[in-house]
């Protein structure tokens, strides 16, 4: 079990596959079409750019480990602006009481997620959840700040887990 | 209708803008002040790219200020925990 | 009249942060209030229709030079001897 | 420029000036460089109501151009006047 723990955690570059290319090569012809606002007489270069970029990012970034399932995305950034939504409400609803209701603290909770992508995702996720700041990854741990150590915490980082392995194919047959 | 629809949300943006740097004073220590104005800042952003929608001039324009949104998340986001890391470390390392 | 009083307050702003840079003691604060005048004159071109500018002036004042003077404090700290401001 | 955009630009202005106040009060590094990260979004959001009020597209890519350089300063403040000792990061 923790053996194969250790090989889950860590990054390894997978071999590019064709499909790996021509995600990348779409991506950045999309972007090119959202930075160029839509013009139409730029595209020579565009396309241009487009190949030099997925070249680059290749090199800088091969495709490691478990791949994002872009079909589920939707779904997850649907929750996600929802509970963001909270999360402002929440900080202002602490901040516009008079008392102040604060009882900040760290909290630190396993976590078998992936290392690479996966666990940027949660990380940066959780910065934006309620009541919840990351602080810091240490192996198969992450330490969370929270406004109010009273609220539960280890359902929120467990839902935010859930979700993004959810997005990383987990619950699927392989 | 949209147009008060925009307004309002115009508002809310601003609304949320205000309580982040509001945040930024009442609240204690810097950890706490990092949640107001990370989690107060991006959301009165949301709001306010939200309001500039029904403005755009075609549909690369809107996916363009979506992505600006995005990045700017993506970037308070990061450079949140990153303070906050940092913090820590000072603390455990005895100075600061 | 709006825009004429938010031009003001831009120009009281830019005053602020300049004088901020040039006076305070500490150094690191006297770069982050240089960061902001930068970001504040971008926001100046914009106002002055110049976009070009802004952006250079984004990338170049709030960005590239904030970055290079941040270097330096920690440069600067770093070598007690040489003189450096004294922080907090 | 229509008036709630005017005032919506000004009020984030005035959001900016009591953000400069927290960078010259301090106390800490850290909340200097946090007062510079409030400068970024809010600077992001006045750019974005400008860009469409003064219909200048030009300035959506100064948007952009400055939500990548806000995390740019931070990490500058991070490897360099922080002064993480060497081997405390942990990833």
């Amino acid at each position: 079990m923790s053996q194969e723990r250790h090989r889950l955690l860590t990054i390894k570059p997978v071999p590019v596959e064709a499909r790996d290319v021509l995600y990348r090569v779409l991506f950045a012809a999309f972007l090119w079409w959202v930075l160029s606002e839509g013009r139409a007489d730029s595209w020579g270069f565009g396309v241009l750019m487009a190949l030099l970029v997925t070249g680059i990012s290749l090199g800088l970034f091969p495709p490691v480990g478990p791949r994002l399932r872009w079909r589920r995305l939707p779904g997850y950034l649907l929750w996600f602006a929802g509970r963001s939504l909270l999360a402002g409400v929440d900080v202002a609803r602490r901040l516009l009481a008079p008392g102040l209701p604060l009882n900040p603290g760290r909290v630190t909770l396993d976590l078998d997620l992936p290392d690479g992508p996966p666990r940027w995702w949660l990380a940066n996720s959780l910065s934006l959840l309620p009541g919840t700041l990351s602080v810091a990854l240490h192996g198969q741990q992450i330490e969370v700040h929270t406004l109010d150590t009273r609220s539960d915490i280890a359902r929120e980082v467990e839902e935010a887990r859930r979700r993004v392995g959810v997005l990383y194919g987990e619950g699927t047959s392989p | 209708m949209t147009e008060v629809l925009q307004v309002a949300l115009l508002f809310l943006g601003c609304l949320f803008f205000g309580l982040g740097t509001l945040g930024l004073f009442r609240f204690p220590d810097t950890l706490t002040r990092i949640h107001a104005l990370t989690k107060a800042d991006n959301l009165g952003l949301g709001l306010i790219v939200l309001a500039l929608l029904p403005g755009v001039t075609g549909w690369a324009v809107a996916v363009k200020i979506l992505l600006v949104w995005v990045v700017a998340l993506v970037a308070s986001a990061t450079s949140a925990h990153l303070v906050a890391r940092a913090l820590s470390a000072g603390e455990e390392a005895g100075s600061d | 009249m709006t825009e004429l009083w938010l031009d003001g307050l831009l120009v009281c702003a830019l005053l602020a942060t300049a004088a901020g840079a040039l006076l305070s003691r500490d150094l690191f604060r006297a770069v982050v209030m240089f960061i902001a005048f930068g970001l504040l004159m971008s926001l100046a071109w914009v106002r002055l229709r110049a976009p070009d500018i802004a952006l250079a002036e984004a990338i170049i004042g709030a960005g590239l030079s904030g970055v290079l003077f941040l270097d330096a404090v920690s440069h600067l700290r770093r070598r007690p001897a040489g003189g450096a401001a004294e922080d907090d | 420029m229509t008036l709630p955009m005017a005032l919506a630009s000004f009020w984030l202005l005035t959001m900016l000036g009591l953000g400069l106040l927290r960078i010259w009060r301090g106390p800490s590094v850290a909340d200097r460089m946090l007062a510079a990260q409030l400068f970024g979004t809010t600077g992001v959001a006045l750019l974005l109501i400008l860009a469409q009020s003064q219909a200048q597209s030009a300035l959506r890519d100064v948007a952009l151009a400055l939500s990548l350089l806000s995390v740019l300063a931070t990490v500058a403040f991070l490897t360099r006047v922080a002064g993480n000792p060497p081997g405390s990061t942990d990833d």
